[in-house]
């Protein structure tokens, strides 16, 4: 690994049910992933607001996402459709704006899939680092 | 860049002192970090109060400007700023500003006069420094009558201090009321505005009224019924307020601005503005 | 030109009012020169015949002022809509905005509205503009008259119209017209091929001329919010200015988001931004994205609809993939 | 009085750039800015720029002081760094005017030292108009588009600058430029001022009277009924008064960084309906009273206190950008009785 | 603002291990509102809990975080130890410094950093935390079960059973349901009715249940615990408390032309009815389409037979409203029509048929008494032809069929061919299948024992056409294995029709606001672990309505609907899910956004009058959440435009503080 690659801050929203057990089992089995990625337990994957995800750019993140149950498997039925759907719109639009569409992610990750929660935290701190510092969201004042 | 002098730029205070006066009241005692009154005010003037993240807001001082040592301020829960207030601690800092507005006319107007002294609620708190001012220079002035109202015992402000302090005094008479029968209390039952009718006072005095507005609107009609002209009323106002300066823009009647002509406003001063408070 | 004459809308106004279906009429005043025109509620036959216009710069929707004006009597206002305020109107009605009992609509068929903005910049001190169908004649108090085509004066909205039919009347004045196919995804499809650097730099430089005035907010039809989060001390996202780019941004992209699956295109957004930001076309490119992922959807086509938004199948594009999409367009 | 040819203009530019920032209304496709200037920017021949030059001295949002929180302790941090000196070129009379509008507010005591210290470090070279627009109605407040305030007046012709200092900023100024621009009498300027009059007495707007507003006039319209068909359809946007060059009401927000507490202000709008809200009322609760609050502001209330002065100078943007085309115009057209009009 | 304590776990050296408790224990000190920071071995051990109950009683806490494990492992518990040291349980948040820090970190650096930033976000959050109590609701102790076949029947008397009474709603003149109509069950081949028809004298026996026949729901308000049904009971012109079921009005009755429905329209009966001798309730049914009387009013016969009296021709629908705890599903299946399917010549020929029909022809109490014959000439047919998956696992042909699979289909036609070959044994038997699908008890066995011991013909393949020709049905198909095209002349073609929910479902569900899927299937809560609860809470499922299945599966789906719906109504209170949506009515703007995303139909809309500053007062539309059936999902907060909607426990401002503290 470099000594001098970015460390960047990734913001990551797990669903109570799932993906926030996931988390819980990566843990159990003692898998790694950068500690640069904290979690916001929510819920469901629908909680989550647009407002949130411009929130966390705001306030110095450089990556956030989204994970929650599987399709067909949300706690509450139909949650995740309605996430599938917004983030669709939403990442579609930061693109649309010239906002690096690899700092957004929506991933699906089940309560049994510690390893895809590892790796997928894994992968996506790889790709967000590689970006580097979030410019283009960013807000000066909550700069040190 | 500290030589500039920025009248936006608040100081900082140190709340030492919390008394709770109600169920939604509470009195604040705010003095700088070194231990000194911030600054000099007169009866009747603001300060504007922050919680730096949570807001701005102005107070009528409520302490006599005779008070060297510091200022208080008593405070009704009823917003954002106030709740934050509410829920300090002693030692708590926030920051000050001001004084602001014009004060009443302590030394020329009332000098010399009997004071009348109208309050219902917190409307007390913007009354007690000019009715300590008054009590402090006893002989510049003649008879003070207070007359405070207001919901139920528990709700009267300052009530230690008005039965220790204030009705003991010679020359001071005051009169209590509240709202609603209450087992424990004795004294008055009934509104403000018929409780000044009832007393009848004789019309060679100074009015000074704070309360809300409708108690300020039958009090008002009541004493000219009983003969006074409007050149002997008083009241203070309130406004939305930010800059206290005159400057941010909201707080005017017409032409006059809240924090800077008034809060204290002469009853026929207050007719001369249009109807928009 | 208008198809339909001003004497059609006022006799249409005068009769409704005199027979007593209306007390009210929400109609287009005359104003100072020939294209400032100001909606205006006449409650007299006299008034409207004074002072009531109909022509090229009656580009004002009015129905956003029903959700008010319903509310302050029992009695019926009238209400001229034209093709695309209709939807406007029927999405409101979705909303539950307004009681559609109160209000009486009268379709008219519209040419295009002129843009205010384009005469401006093709010419100085305008002292008269005159409509002969395909030109328009603009004298100016100093420098003569010009004639140019109709269409270079249309704004982008009526250029790109997207339909000619009234979705919702309760009376139609003239002929109604179709449903057109329109160009109006073109200028998305422009930057969709920009490099993510071109997208941001054309919406950095657009969305830094905002001054937070709110007009594209308070004219919206959809933005009918009781209380805008952006306004609301308690939201947390209260914010009042933009005090640099990234509350422009977010202003902008929640407000759009905030839109989505209810904005109808109606484009007033772009024709009152004081600083001529495109703003429909963040609209655009939600309503494309919503055609293109979920199936064609117009909001206030009718009555009732339930938004892709708000609506899902279990086989839907996956936001990593509506992003790949957006990539390989 | 001193001129320098139209072709060397850009030398002009260089030379005060040399010293001051230098900014100056340029061309977009979306209308005129100002814009700092730099070797190949044009000075813009329109008459308005989208925003008005108050930007220069009250700008949209700033940032007054900043606080670091700690536990129960609060420092105050006056994070204001150095004003530069600027030269603002090409103002209109009307925004000239509006420095006035503005003087009053921000430099009567307590002085606001935030504006005062930009006002103190800014020099303002007027441009003299010579084509005025349908919209300008400057002459309604005896404003001479044709012979601005400011500390340089500049006039351009068809072949020439010519510049006349009118403030001791203004003289330092010119002197210092001396070297490239050469004496002139003013023959040319009087020949186009007086050209420029008389187009203005031909503006449609030409005869508007602002005689029946003013000092002491409260009474007189504040409950007049025309207030409701005015205000009918106004969207309580807070276009007119940004674009406004004399609209000064302001906000004061925190904002919380995360490690720490920002004080700004940001313009405000009279027109929006928390304008006046606080938890215990508010006192302007309908659209109708808050358009009262800024036309009674503009053309009485200011006057009131300020021996009759307008707050307004006729510039005309609320005309060409108000969402619903109503103004200031319609408004004293309908309360001070058409014969104004 | 809070008085928070922070309390570090070192969970030995499972937390303590990768992260510097101590520091963060320090580090929180001087957070906004923490007025107590410490660190202990084990928090969730009884000495633990003890360091923060006193810490609660000593600092005046009103909100405490603990940094530990997952909120997973103990939020409960840690929950637990503030309510009893009187705090309330809500104003707790966990820091999972274990699971998401300590174990998935290495360095001590790096983890206590993180531990410290996470603590941070819980503080934050906790902050803006108010105390919550879960709302409660009384229970209405009476269930209602929709529909009467053999899922509706055992749920009900499950339900009976353990003590509660329960409302039975069929729309037909009797329960039975499909059950009633099929002659034996695979594969065991014991006799549908000798198994059903006691089950349905037991409901009738069981004073805890009441059977609405022929009736239907129209309403259905409320929510779990508290249902409010209205239930149109349909005329049917004959008292069912006098009638005896005697059956002389339907032998006298001079209208014998009527289609009997029973047996699928192939034999008839009279305008007055008893649709089998085992009906329950056993009585009389006047069908208004086809009784003189109440067509022409020229008639009565059935009247002046009826000693008892019970005929009431002016009898009018009435409608019962009664108050449910829960409301079992029970709605059914029926065959898909078949009119799509002209391959198969169904419309063309009365000898091709479905199987649901061949089961009343080979039914004793069927058309022809249990003998099989042809419809159309009622000779004994020597060929005959079983045509699987018709209209099922039809994905190329979803607008005539279905995607999925039938799932009963394999089954019944082995016993039918079975059947046919043991009591016919001259008969070829020929079965058209594209897979035999067998899993079961004793299902293959059974399929084997078709094709082994009874030699039915088993051909994989489709048929593609069948047509008639004088008295035979020309059969082509073709036979995969071989690879070969097949031409059999058939004396009858058995069409294995696929099955989809009845129609009543689709309106039904409307009224519940349970969801369904896209072929009209109730949609359980969870497709594992919850299957026989719909999404909405006092919601059950019992039977086909959810998805295909055989009788044995339909039976203990009942029963676990009905153990599900006991469980309910044991209950005196529901105690609620506190972390529920709550609408700001002064910002709702009433758009009925958020009631469009609601899974659980928890948001109703009302007219309020509100009071303006002005002192006139306004009407307006606003969302009211009902907090006994939000289960906090939370997707109605995104939808809400206006922020009006917030979600308690998981409130905007407090994920943004989270997202703040995290960010700083």
């Amino acid at each position: 690994m470099q000594v001098n690659e970015y460390k960047p801050l990734i913001v990551a929203f797990c669903c109570n049910w799932c993906s926030y057990a996931g988390a819980d089992l990566a843990g159990n089995n003692r898998l790694n992933y950068p500690a640069d990625v904290k979690i916001i337990r929510v819920p469901c994957s629908c909680r989550v607001n647009p407002m949130f995800i411009l929130r966390a750019f705001q306030r110095g993140a450089d990556g956030v996402i989204l994970c929650g149950c599987h399709p067909g498997d949300c706690h509450y039925t139909s949650g995740n459709y309605y996430t599938r759907r917004r983030m669709a719109l939403l990442f579609s639009m930061l693109d649309y704006l010239g906002i690096e569409k690899e700092r957004t992610r929506v991933e699906w990750v089940s309560a049994a899939e510690g390893a895809k929660f590892a790796e997928t935290m894994n992968d996506f701190a790889k790709t967000v680092a590689a970006l580097g510092e979030n410019k283009r969201l960013e807000d000066l004042r909550c700069k040190k | 860049m500290a030589d500039i002098k920025e009248p936006l730029i608040p100081k900082i205070g140190v709340v030492t002192d919390i008394r709770i006066d109600t169920p939604d009241v509470k009195t604040f005692r705010v003095v700088t970090p070194d231990g000194k009154k911030a600054f000099d005010h007169k009866p009747g003037q603001c300060a504007m109060l922050s919680i730096p993240g949570v807001g701005e807001a102005m107070f009528s001082i409520t302490s006599s400007p005779t008070n060297t040592e510091f200022m208080e301020f008593s405070i009704k829960k009823c917003g954002c700023v106030t709740e934050w207030l509410h829920s300090m601690e002693v030692g708590q800092e926030i920051t000050i500003r001001g004084p602001y507005g014009r004060p009443f006319p302590v030394d020329t107007e009332f000098a010399g006069h009997d004071m009348l002294f109208v309050a219902g609620g917190i409307g007390l708190a913007p009354l007690r420094s000019v009715i300590n001012y008054c009590r402090h220079y006893r002989d510049r002035y003649g008879k003070i009558d207070i007359v405070y109202g207001s919901r139920s015992m528990q709700d009267l402000v300052d009530y230690k201090e008005i039965i220790d302090e204030w009705a003991t005094d010679a020359g001071v008479e005051v009169h209590l009321t509240i709202d609603r029968e209450q087992p424990e209390w004795d004294g008055h039952v009934g509104f403000v505005p018929n409780y000044v009718k009832e007393l009848g006072f004789s019309t060679d005095k100074i009015a000074v009224l704070c309360g809300p507005p409708i108690m300020i609107k039958f009090t008002l009609a009541g004493l000219q019924e009983l003969g006074f002209d409007k050149t002997q009323v008083y009241t203070t106002m309130e406004l939305r307020m930010k800059c206290g300066i005159g400057k941010c823009g909201r707080c005017n009647i017409g032409a006059k601005y809240v924090c800077k002509d008034g809060p204290v406003f002469r009853f026929d001063e207050i007719d001369e503005l249009p109807d928009e408070y | 030109m208008q198809e339909i004459k001003r004497e059609v809308l006022v006799n249409k106004a005068s009769e409704l009012l005199k027979n007593g279906t209306v007390d009210r009429v929400f109609g287009w005043k005359k104003g100072e020169f020939d294209y400032d025109i100001t909606p205006a509620l006449f409650t007299t036959a006299e008034d409207i015949e004074n002072e009531f216009v109909w022509g090229d710069f009656c580009g004002a929707n009015f129905s956003k002022y029903l959700i008010k004006e319903t509310g302050k009597s029992e009695n019926k206002v009238l209400v001229f809509l034209k093709p695309c305020d209709t939807y406007s109107f029927n999405q409101l009605l979705t909303e539950h905005r307004f009681d559609r009992e109160k209000v009486y609509a009268v379709g008219v068929p519209c040419n295009g509205m002129l843009d205010t903005g384009k005469i401006k910049s093709s010419a100085e001190g305008i002292s008269k503009v005159t409509d002969n169908g395909d030109k328009v004649v603009i004298e100016t108090l100093f420098d003569g008259e010009i004639t140019l085509d109709r269409n270079e004066l249309l704004p982008d909205r009526c250029l790109n119209c997207k339909s000619k039919k009234h979705v919702a009347y309760d009376e139609l004045l003239g002929e109604d017209g179709a449903v057109l196919d329109s160009n109006r995804f073109d200028e998305v499809e422009k930057l969709e091929k920009m490099t993510p650097d071109e997208r941001f730099a054309f919406w950095q430089n657009e969305l830094s001329r905002c001054i937070r005035c709110n007009a594209c907010r308070d004219v919206c039809p959809a933005c009918t919010c009781e209380k805008c989060v952006f306004d609301n001390p308690n939201s947390g996202v209260e914010n009042k200015a933009a005090t640099n780019e990234f509350e422009e941004k977010m202003f902008h992209i929640i407000r759009a988001f905030h839109v989505a699956g209810r904005c109808t295109d109606c484009g007033e957004c772009s024709r009152v931004c004081p600083q001529h930001i495109p703003l429909h076309l963040l609209n655009r490119k939600f309503i494309k994205d919503i055609d293109s992922f979920y199936g064609e959807y117009q909001a206030g086509a009718e009555v009732g609809s339930r938004a892709p938004i708000v609506n899902y199948t279990t086989e839907d594009i996956e936001p990593g993939d509506a992003v790949r999409r957006n990539e390989n367009a | 009085m001193r001129k320098i040819s139209l072709k060397k203009i850009d030398s002009l530019f260089s030379a005060i750039a040399e010293n001051s920032v230098l900014y100056m209304p340029v061309d977009t496709k979306t209308g005129a800015k100002f814009e700092q200037w730099e070797n190949g920017k044009e000075l813009s021949d329109s008459l308005n720029t989208v925003r008005s030059a108050k930007d220069f001295f009250f700008p949209q949002t700033e940032n007054l002081m900043d606080f670091k929180v700690e536990g129960k302790k609060i420092e105050v941090i006056d994070s204001r760094s150095e004003t530069e000196d600027f030269v603002v070129f090409g103002v209109r009379a009307c925004d000239v005017k509006s420095f006035d509008v503005l003087d009053k507010v921000f430099l009567a005591e307590p002085q606001d030292s935030y504006y005062k210290n930009r006002r103190e470090h800014g020099v303002i070279m007027s441009l003299a108009c010579t084509k005025p627009n349908e919209t300008c109605f400057c002459t309604t407040f005896r404003i001479d588009a044709a012979e601005p305030a400011g500390d340089v007046v500049c006039y351009k012709t068809d072949d020439a600058f010519y510049m006349d200092a009118k403030t001791e900023k203004g003289k330092k100024l010119l002197s210092a430029l001396e070297g490239i621009t050469e004496a002139a009498d003013d023959t040319a300027v009087t020949e186009q001022q007086k050209l420029t009059r008389e187009r203005m007495s031909k503006l449609p707007l030409a005869s508007l009277k602002a005689d029946a507003f003013g000092n002491g006039k409260t009474k007189e319209f504040f409950d007049r009924p025309e207030w409701k068909e005015l205000s009918e359809s106004c969207l309580g946007c807070g276009t007119c008064t940004f674009v406004c060059p004399t609209c000064q009401c302001y906000d004061i927000k925190d904002f919380n960084t995360g490690h720490g507490v920002k004080r700004f202000r940001c313009w405000d709008s009279c027109m929006y309906s928390d304008f006046t809200k606080m938890s215990a009322g508010q006192p302007r609760l309908t659209q109708l009273e808050r358009f009262r609050q800024r036309f009674m502001h503009k053309l009485v209330y200011f006057p009131t206190n300020n021996d009759g002065m307008f707050s307004c100078v006729g510039c005309g943007r609320c005309l060409a950008k108000c969402p619903i085309q109503m103004n200031i115009v319609k408004v004293m057209k309908k309360l001070g009785g058409n014969s104004n009009g | 603002m809070q008085r928070i304590g922070v309390f570090v776990c070192h969970c030995g050296t499972n937390i303590a291990g990768t992260v510097d408790v101590k520091a963060v224990a320090e580090a929180l000190k001087t957070e906004p509102g923490v007025v107590f920071s410490t660190d202990y071995q084990y928090m969730c051990s009884q000495a633990g809990q003890d360091i923060i109950k006193k810490a609660i009683a000593e600092y005046n806490l009103t909100g405490i975080v603990v940094c530990s494990c997952s909120p997973r492992m103990h939020e409960a518990t840690f929950r637990k130890t503030a309510a009893a040291a009187g705090l309330n349980p809500y104003m707790v948040e966990i820091a999972n410094i274990r699971e998401q820090c300590s174990w998935v970190h290495k360095e001590v650096p790096i983890g206590t950093e993180k531990a410290i930033i996470l603590a941070k976000a819980a503080v934050a959050k906790v902050n803006l935390n108010a105390p919550l109590t879960p709302g409660e609701s009384p229970v209405t102790k009476r269930a209602l079960v929709i529909g009467g076949g053999i899922a509706g029947i055992q749920t009900a008397l499950d339900i009976a059973d353990a003590g509660f009474p329960v409302d039975i709603v069929e729309t037909k003149p009797t329960i039975g349901g499909k059950m009633a109509q099929l002659d034996k069950t695979f594969p065991t081949l014991d006799c549908a009715a000798c198994i059903l028809t006691p089950k349905m004298v037991d409901v009738a026996q069981n004073d805890k249940i009441r059977v609405f026949s022929y009736s239907e729901v129209t309403e259905v308000g409320g929510f779990v615990g508290n249902f409010e049904v209205t239930i149109k009971r349909r005329a049917r012109y004959v008292k069912e408390d006098i009638c005896t079921g005697c059956g002389l009005c339907t032998e006298k009755c001079p209208q014998k032309k009527v289609p009997n429905e029973f047996n699928l329209g192939m034999d008839n009966r009279s305008a007055i009815y008893i649709p089998f001798a085992q009906a329950v309730p056993k009585v009389a049914t006047i069908d208004p389409n086809h009784c003189m009387k109440l067509k022409t009013g020229k008639c009565g016969v059935c009247s002046k037979v009826c000693t008892a009296g019970a005929i009431d021709y002016e009898a009018k629908d009435e409608f019962v409203k009664e108050k449910y705890g829960a409301i079992v599903v029970a709605t059914g299946f029926n065959p898909i029509s078949m009119e799509k399917f002209d391959e198969f010549a169904y419309s063309q020929s009365k000898d091709v048929i479905t199987s649901l029909e061949l089961e009343r022809l080979m039914n004793a109490a069927g058309p022809t008494g249990g003998t099989l014959l042809r419809p159309s000439d009622h000779e004994h047919p020597h060929t005959i032809v079983f045509v699987q998956c018709v209209g099922s696992r039809c994905e190329a042909c979803a607008e005539k069929g279905k995607e999925y699979c039938s799932k009963i289909c394999c089954m019944y036609t082995a016993k039918h061919a079975m059947l046919i070959r043991d009591k016919y044994p001259d008969t070829e038997v020929y079965v058209f299948y594209i897979d035999v699908r067998t899993p079961g008890k004793n299902f293959d066995e059974f399929y084997r024992r078709a094709v082994e011991e009874y030699g039915v013909h088993y051909i994989k393949g489709m048929v593609g056409k069948v047509s008639p020709e004088g008295n035979k049905l020309k059969v082509q198909g073709s036979d995969l294995i071989y690879g070969r095209q097949l031409h059999i002349d058939a004396d009858l073609v058995v069409l294995a029709a696929a099955i989809e929910p009845d129609k009543s479902a689709r309106p039904l569900a409307t009224m519940l606001t349970a969801s369904m899927d896209t072929n009209d299937f109730f949609t359980e809560a969870h497709p594992k672990l919850r299957p026989v609860e719909s999404p909405t809470a006092g919601v059950f499922l019992s039977g086909t309505c959810q998805g295909p299945k055989d009788i044995p599966e339909t039976v203990s789906q009942a029963g676990a609907a009905a153990s599900k719906v006991i469980g309910l109504l044991c209950k005196d209170k529901l105690t609620g899910n506190p972390c529920v949506a709550h609408s700001d009515e002064m910002m709702c703007n009433g758009c009925s956004t958020c009631e469009k995303v609601c899974p659980y139909g928890a948001i109703s809309y009302v007219d309020k009058e509100f009071r303006m500053p002005d002192r006139t007062t306004k009407v307006r539309r606003v969302a009211v959440v009902n907090e006994a059936v939000c289960q906090g999902c939370g997707a109605c907060t995104v939808a809400c435009m206006s922020g009006a909607m917030d979600l308690k426990g998981f409130m905007n401002k407090q994920i943004m503080a989270e997202v703040d503290a995290i960010c700083k």
